[in-house]
């Protein structure tokens, strides 16, 4: 083994282990803040930077939470459960952030400086794609231990939750991205992102539309944001499988789920949103690794809104959304996308425009469909007055 | 035939409405920055915040003037002993709901806010702790000696000493008064001008019509009745 | 205002019960209630099938002084003894008719007081109903599941008595507060 | 009609095949962030469904009525605004109704016209928040609940304008009001009250058609008509489950028969959460009609009749109620001819209407429990009392 | 060498889950330990430069086997798995005498059919390659494996819904 291969090894992985904690703990600022307008509140704003105490003056719009947070978090007490299984309630949370931190890899991320080293990023493995479903698949047994561990019942319900549900809806999250890998032939990510050069980008056709659409709501649901944050749902099972976490470890959990959700909307940019694709990317490359970010902030913005928004759904219901809903739909993209395709290849113009408005239609009209389907008697309802 | 998940996206238009108001509109930003910050000195007993009267009243938005939190005792003038209203008649005592009141009377009497030699609270004390700002002692106070304070920075780190407010804490002027509650005070002083007004026509009256029939003799009952007059009333 | 409920024809029919005129109550012995009480749910000319407020309350042996309005019309004052006794009171209305309410008491003695639940004629006395066994000691014949419901199990007595005393405060510390209620307590204050 | 008077049968969970699964057994409360306070509910679940719920009651227990017994009539009066701390105006009203049925006190115009405009934006302040709380419930992050929030500060600075306290207000007195409405109050008043349907407008659209809303609360928590009365269920809750009583018509106290308003009641099918969360929410609209309707009537005058010093009534029994924005709160009263009441008794809706929380949450997931209990509206301090 | 270390390390990791999950009386420690196992014999896998494998390795075993244990566990009564029978059974005789003969068996092919060091660098095992003989030669095993695969999921289905609890006839009508 070379030293060079080692140094660059480290050139690859170390700035992945750098740029994104600091960008978790600025999403975390983000999130609050954008929850906090959100809601017409104002979000935290006291702390500046260096966590000026009389904050006001130098608060920069309370940029040095994280900071406090983190600090917080570290010198509060570490309370373990006394019946719990103190090795696995330990283990719980790194396991959390390791998936979480590995997936990073798969990315097509190239910083500037990687450039003229050997090609050792993860990315260009030949089943990139699916080595990253398969590590994400990790943080399941993470959250399962976490609540075991724990030996309380809210965390326990909240571990069958998470297994459950992200076990559901690794299926549609998986199907939907065969589309794209159908399209591109490969399971490479960098070769998926580098055809969707020139804003051929796949969330511009209408199967790679359909797709990205269960792709993103599948997601929300594999890292447990709302409003599918069943695992820890706060009014039901008090916090789920983290109820008997405090301080560090509390805030590993914490920092492994924001890295999922920087992974999983990396993979969403990288397979429908163009990757690092976008304008003076030609002229200037490392603007890619921009672009590559602000997709994914611009993903993550989304996720904020909805969390914003929107109440979660129950149990059977989630189940039902993700096996009658997302999975058959998903199929039907997987099969309207392998026709389509092959019906664009001789047509041109017009016609590839009726296909294209055809697909749309069909697609729509099944997920309407499936929609009655599932819930008949869903509906406003009328009421009576009496004088 | 509604748009599939057409209920979402309007809501999802509401919040960004939201989201955008709150930095244009106040309407939609109604939180208020609470801009009073502890100094490096903890209070070692209720009622050492604010250091100046009235100094807290400067964040109207936290206060208004017509919050009340607990009551305080009037005084007129400068000197607060000298013209304190209370004659510790004990009426707010026994009607107090959680009876967190305490007073003792005096032994002597003294002149005070009237002139007049009154008894007066040798020991008034509340439990703020257990009071809970009903604002009944208030009510049934005849000699309106007891009102509402506005202060509301009572934290201490003596949990028991300290939330029990004295007499000398209780004691606040009539200016300081007007200061928190403008319209109550002016409203309770014009009143109290006219019950004077009224009373002193009455015994104007009483007098006039007293020194046809026998001077001497009226002059001693009007006296008598001044000495208690709203006592026998109220106390049953 | 409430339409009263008129309680003549109860009275013709359960020979029973008396009306209270002083209370406007009817007054039934607590071996009839769940008879009566079924008969003014379903009676078209009642329809009470809303029981709006069940409770209980407790008389002590007391003396009374009552203004008698003698043959020769003199008025003279009676000193009478009142025995000790506990109703249980249920205000019904009935929302079909949308009449009310019409005050119904069981009456019984005050030690060891047993009642007939009417749980199986108006469900909402369930809750209130135990909560009479919890706060008076009314054992309720047939409530389906009589236990205390505000008190913890392990509490004796029943602090809704007129004669109930606090026991012992374990968890009491001094405060000055103490100095203010002792002086309560003390009587100097008289209520 | 019997047959629903009848207790809920035993849910025992059957098992089939031999195949051998156990309960969980879990503790929901006293500490848990969704039962509105002390309130526990002991839970047995088959993996998510509830197969038994018990509620258990009295973490609050303070017994109020004792502490009423021992104290004069209108001392009392404040310790009623911490029974269902959300609504302190109706419940000084409904005291103060019981017991100026006692000794026969006239109520001035004005007093009336100031009760009525109280009361009003008290049920708005407490649907507005518990349709927050409810959605809250359902596990959205405290946007909707916020926002109600945000339009409640404006009725609690109403409040805190009239009487000094944002909550615990103390407001009402035998024969009237504690005192009169500041300056400029009414034209405060009337903003708040123009201003009011925008928002509601604005939340119906955040809430009224979200899917998931919809597809969490349909058919989620039944209670039948039969059931409801049976029960003695009152308020919105009684409407939604199809039956069209409402207090504030059947007695027509104080001056609701001045006013035009309507009822809003369901057809009675299934008596859903949907149901107890939208009656809530068109109730608002017809509150903002009453109000509008008093704050264009309101003329001048005193707002506190000649009510005796010492309150002393004559031996007699009452019963008082109101449409407390919660259901029927009533107050009940023996005199026995002291300054202290014989006997005084609070009827609280929040307690009656839990009866039948076990029989709305069988065989439902335990996120439905949450739910339900967040749609019956119950307030701690009423319920333990 | 750097392989070699790799190998060896992966090599005792997997030898030692393996172990564990073997002697573990904590029943979720022994899955999880059984996860270890799996985890090291995808890394080994990686080690032949066979990705793909390595990827199917984790995603099917740890992400989908593994789990299912873990969801049979919990559905048994003693989650803990701390009961104190005595984990080794009589028949261990046998069980090492049957594992010494898989053990040798599987050995025996390796080591006669060794194939030339070049040979296996010449087998580059694209995930394109892969898709491409599932597809066309072997077209008819993976669909026979897919329907096993479907009936056996109906199968589950059926024994799950074996448990319901009985609802009083909802008042629907």
């Amino acid at each position: 083994m070379s030293l060079d291969l080692i140094r660059d090894i480290l050139i690859a992985t170390v700035p992945l282990l750098v740029i994104f904690p600091t960008l978790f703990a600025f999403t975390t600022w983000l999130e609050r803040k954008a929850l906090a307008r959100i809601q017409n509140r104002v979000g935290p704003n006291k702390v500046g930077v260096p966590l000026t105490r009389y904050g006001g003056r130098f608060s920069l719009f309370g940029l040095g939470q994280p900071l406090a947070d983190g600090i917080k978090m570290l010198f509060k007490e570490n309370i373990v459960p006394r019946d719990a299984d103190r090795l696995f309630h330990l283990l719980a949370p790194i396991l959390a952030l390791i998936p979480a931190m590995l997936v990073l890899c798969f990315l097509p991320l190239e910083f500037p400086w990687t450039e003229s080293l050997l090609p050792v990023q993860a990315f260009l493995l030949d089943g990139a794609v699916i080595f990253f479903f398969a590590i994400t698949g990790l943080n399941t047994l993470a959250i399962f231990m976490a609540g075991w561990a724990s030996r309380n019942k809210y965390s326990l319900l909240g571990g069958m939750r998470a297994i459950a549900q992200m076990i559901s809806y690794e299926i549609p999250l998986v199907l939907s991205a065969v589309v794209v890998v159908m399209m591109v032939g490969s399971l490479n990510a960098a070769e998926i992102a580098n055809a969707q050069a020139d804003w051929n980008w796949f969330v511009f056709t209408p199967w790679g539309l359909a797709a990205f659409v269960i792709f993103f709501i599948a997601s929300l649901a594999e890292i447990n944001r709302s409003p599918f944050d069943l695992p820890e749902a706060e009014s039901e099972i008090i916090a789920g499988y983290f109820t008997e976490y405090s301080g560090f470890k509390f805030a590993l959990f914490f920092l492994g789920e924001y890295i999922a959700m920087f992974a999983i909307s990396g993979l969403a940019v990288t397979l429908f949103l163009g990757g690092g694709a976008g304008p003076g990317v030609a002229a200037l490359p490392w603007l890619s690794t921009v672009w590559f970010i602000a997709k994914i902030f611009a993903l993550i913005a989304v996720m904020i809104w909805l969390r914003g928004t929107l109440p979660r759904l129950r149990v059977d219901q989630l189940m039902g959304f993700a096996w009658k809903f997302l999975l058959p739909l998903s199929i039907l993209n997987i099969i309207v996308a392998g026709f389509a395709w092959h019906a664009q290849q001789q047509a041109s113009g017009i016609l590839k425009a009726i296909i294209w408005v055809a697909c749309l239609l069909i697609l729509y009209a099944t997920a309407k469909g499936l929609d009655q389907l599932n819930r008949p008697n869903v509906r406003p309802r009328e009421y009576k007055y009496a004088e | 035939m509604s748009l599939l998940g057409g209920g979402i996206f309007k809501g999802m238009a509401v919040t960004l409405r939201n989201f955008v108001g709150s930095y244009f509109y106040k309407d939609r930003l109604t939180t208020n920055d609470y801009s009073w910050r502890p100094s490096d000195k903890l209070p070692q007993r209720a009622g050492e915040y604010p250091k100046e009267e009235g100094e807290q009243l400067r964040d109207t938005t936290t206060v208004t003037n017509y919050s009340r939190n607990f009551p305080m005792l009037l005084h007129d003038g400068s000197e607060p002993m000298d013209t304190i209203r209370c004659v510790a008649c004990q009426i707010c005592e026994r009607e107090c709901p959680p009876q967190c009141i305490y007073i003792e009377k005096s032994t002597e009497k003294k002149e005070n806010a009237g002139g007049k030699p009154q008894f007066f609270p040798a020991t008034f004390d509340i439990d703020v702790s257990v009071c809970m700002s009903c604002q009944i002692c208030v009510e049934v106070c005849p000699f309106d000696a007891i009102v509402m304070n506005s202060q509301f920075e009572l934290s201490t780190p003596d949990r028991f000493g300290g939330l029990l407010l004295r007499r000398d804490d209780l004691l606040k002027s009539n200016g300081y008064y007007h200061k928190i509650h403008p319209e109550e005070a002016t409203a309770r002083d014009k009143r109290i001008a006219e019950e004077k007004a009224a009373k002193e026509a009455k015994k104007k009256a009483a007098a006039e019509a007293a020194k046809k029939m026998a001077e001497e003799k009226a002059k001693a009952e009007a006296e008598a009745n001044e000495g208690t007059p709203d006592m026998e009333e109220n106390t049953e | 205002m409430s339409h009263t409920v008129g309680h003549e024809p109860i009275l013709g029919k359960f020979p029973g019960t008396n009306w209270d005129e002083k209370a406007g109550a009817l007054v039934v012995p607590a071996l009839q209630a769940k008879e009566i009480a079924t008969w003014l749910r379903d009676n078209d000319a009642f329809l009470l099938d809303y029981c709006s407020n069940v409770t209980g309350v407790d008389y002590l042996e007391c003396e009374v002084k009552e203004k008698v309005t003698k043959e020769d019309g003199t008025v003279e004052t009676v000193t009478r003894t009142e025995p000790s006794r506990m109703d249980v009171v249920y205000h019904l209305y009935s929302m079909q008719k949308q009449t009310g309410p019409l005050v119904f008491k069981q009456r019984t003695k005050r030690e060891q007081p047993e009642v007939e639940s009417l749980t199986p004629v108006w469900r909402s006395c369930e809750l209130q109903e135990r909560e009479v066994f919890d706060l008076f000691g009314v054992n309720f014949k047939g409530h389906p599941d009589q236990r205390r419901i505000l008190m913890w199990d392990e509490f004796e007595g029943h602090p809704m008595r007129k004669d109930y005393t606090e026991p012992f405060d374990y968890e009491w510390e001094p405060t000055p507060h103490d100095e203010i209620l002792q002086k309560h307590q003390r009587g100097k204050v008289i209520v | 009609m019997s047959s629903a008077t009848a207790i809920a049968p035993n849910y025992e969970l059957i098992q089939q095949d031999g195949l051998e699964t156990s309960l969980l057994e879990v503790s929901m409360g006293p500490h848990h962030p969704s039962t509105h306070g002390v309130f526990r509910m002991d839970v047995k679940l088959d993996g998510e469904t509830v197969v038994d719920l018990q509620p258990v009651f009295g973490y609050l227990h303070r017994n109020h009525e004792k502490l009423a017994e021992n104290m004069s009539y209108l001392a009392s009066m404040p310790f009623t605004d911490r029974l269902d701390y959300f609504n302190s105006m109706t419940n000084n009203w409904a005291y103060a109704l019981a017991a100026e049925k006692l000794v026969e006190i006239e109520v001035p115009e004005r007093a009336e016209y100031l009760r009525v405009i109280m009361a009003e934006l008290t049920r708005l302040v407490n649907h507005v928040s518990l349709v927050g709380f409810f959605i809250n419930d359902l596990g959205a992050l405290g946007t909707p609940l916020l926002y109600a929030f945000r339009e409640r500060e404006k009725i609690l600075d109403l409040f805190e304008q009239a009487s000094g306290a944002r909550m615990m207000c103390n407001y009402f007195r035998f024969g009237g009001l504690r005192n009169d409405v500041p300056e400029g109050w009414l034209d405060r008043a009337r903003d708040v009250v123009d201003r009011f349907p925008d928002f509601l407008d604005e939340y119906e659209k955040l809430l009224c058609e979200n899917e998931i809303i919809l597809s969490r609360t349909q058919g989620v928590g039944n209670l039948s008509r039969e059931l409801a009365i049976s029960a003695g269920i009152t308020g919105p809750m009684l409407r939604a489950s199809g039956v069209n009583y409402d207090i504030r018509k059947v007695d027509k106290y104080s001056i609701y028969d001045r006013f035009l308003f309507r009822v809003p009641y369901s057809d009675g099918n299934v008596g859903d959460c949907y149901d107890r969360f939208m009656v809530r929410m068109l109730e608002m609209r017809e509150s903002i009609g009453i109000l509008k309707q008093a704050l264009g009537g309101i003329g001048d005058g005193p707002v506190l009749g000649n009510a005796p010093k010492v309150f002393k009534p004559k031996p007699a029994e009452v019963y008082g109620r109101v449409e407390a924005p919660k259901g029927e709160l009533g107050f009940y009263l023996i005199a026995d001819g002291t300054p202290k009441p014989y006997r005084y008794r609070v009827r609280p809706p929040s307690l009656i209407n839990l009866t039948v929380l076990r029989d709305m949450c069988l065989g439902q997931k335990v996120a439905d429990a949450v739910i339900i209990l967040g749609s019956i509206d119950i307030v701690l301090g009423e319920v333990d009392r | 060498m750097s392989e070699q270390i790799a190998f060896w390390m992966l090599s005792a990791i997997a030898v030692l889950g393996a172990l564990v999950a073997v002697r573990k009386r904590n029943l979720i420690h022994g899955v999880f330990a059984l996860m270890i196992f799996f985890a090291a014999l995808s890394g080994l896998f990686l080690l032949l430069l066979a990705e793909f494998i390595a990827a199917v390795q984790i995603l099917v075993y740890i992400g989908a086997v593994g789990i299912l244990l873990l969801f049979a566990i919990m559905l048994t009564e003693r989650v803990t798995g701390d009961d104190g029978r005595r984990m080794t059974s009589r028949g261990w005789f046998w069980g090492l005498v049957v594992a010494a003969a898989v053990f040798v068996i599987l050995l025996l092919p390796a080591i006669q059919e060794l194939p030339p060091p070049e040979a296996a660098q010449a087998i580059d095992p694209s995930v394109k390659e892969l898709g491409h003989k599932l597809m066309n030669p072997y077209v008819v095993t993976l669909e026979v494996l897919a329907l096993l695969l479907t009936a056996a999921l109906i199968g589950a289905v059926t024994a799950a819904q074996g448990v319901r609890i009985p609802k009083e006839e909802d008042s629907s009508e």
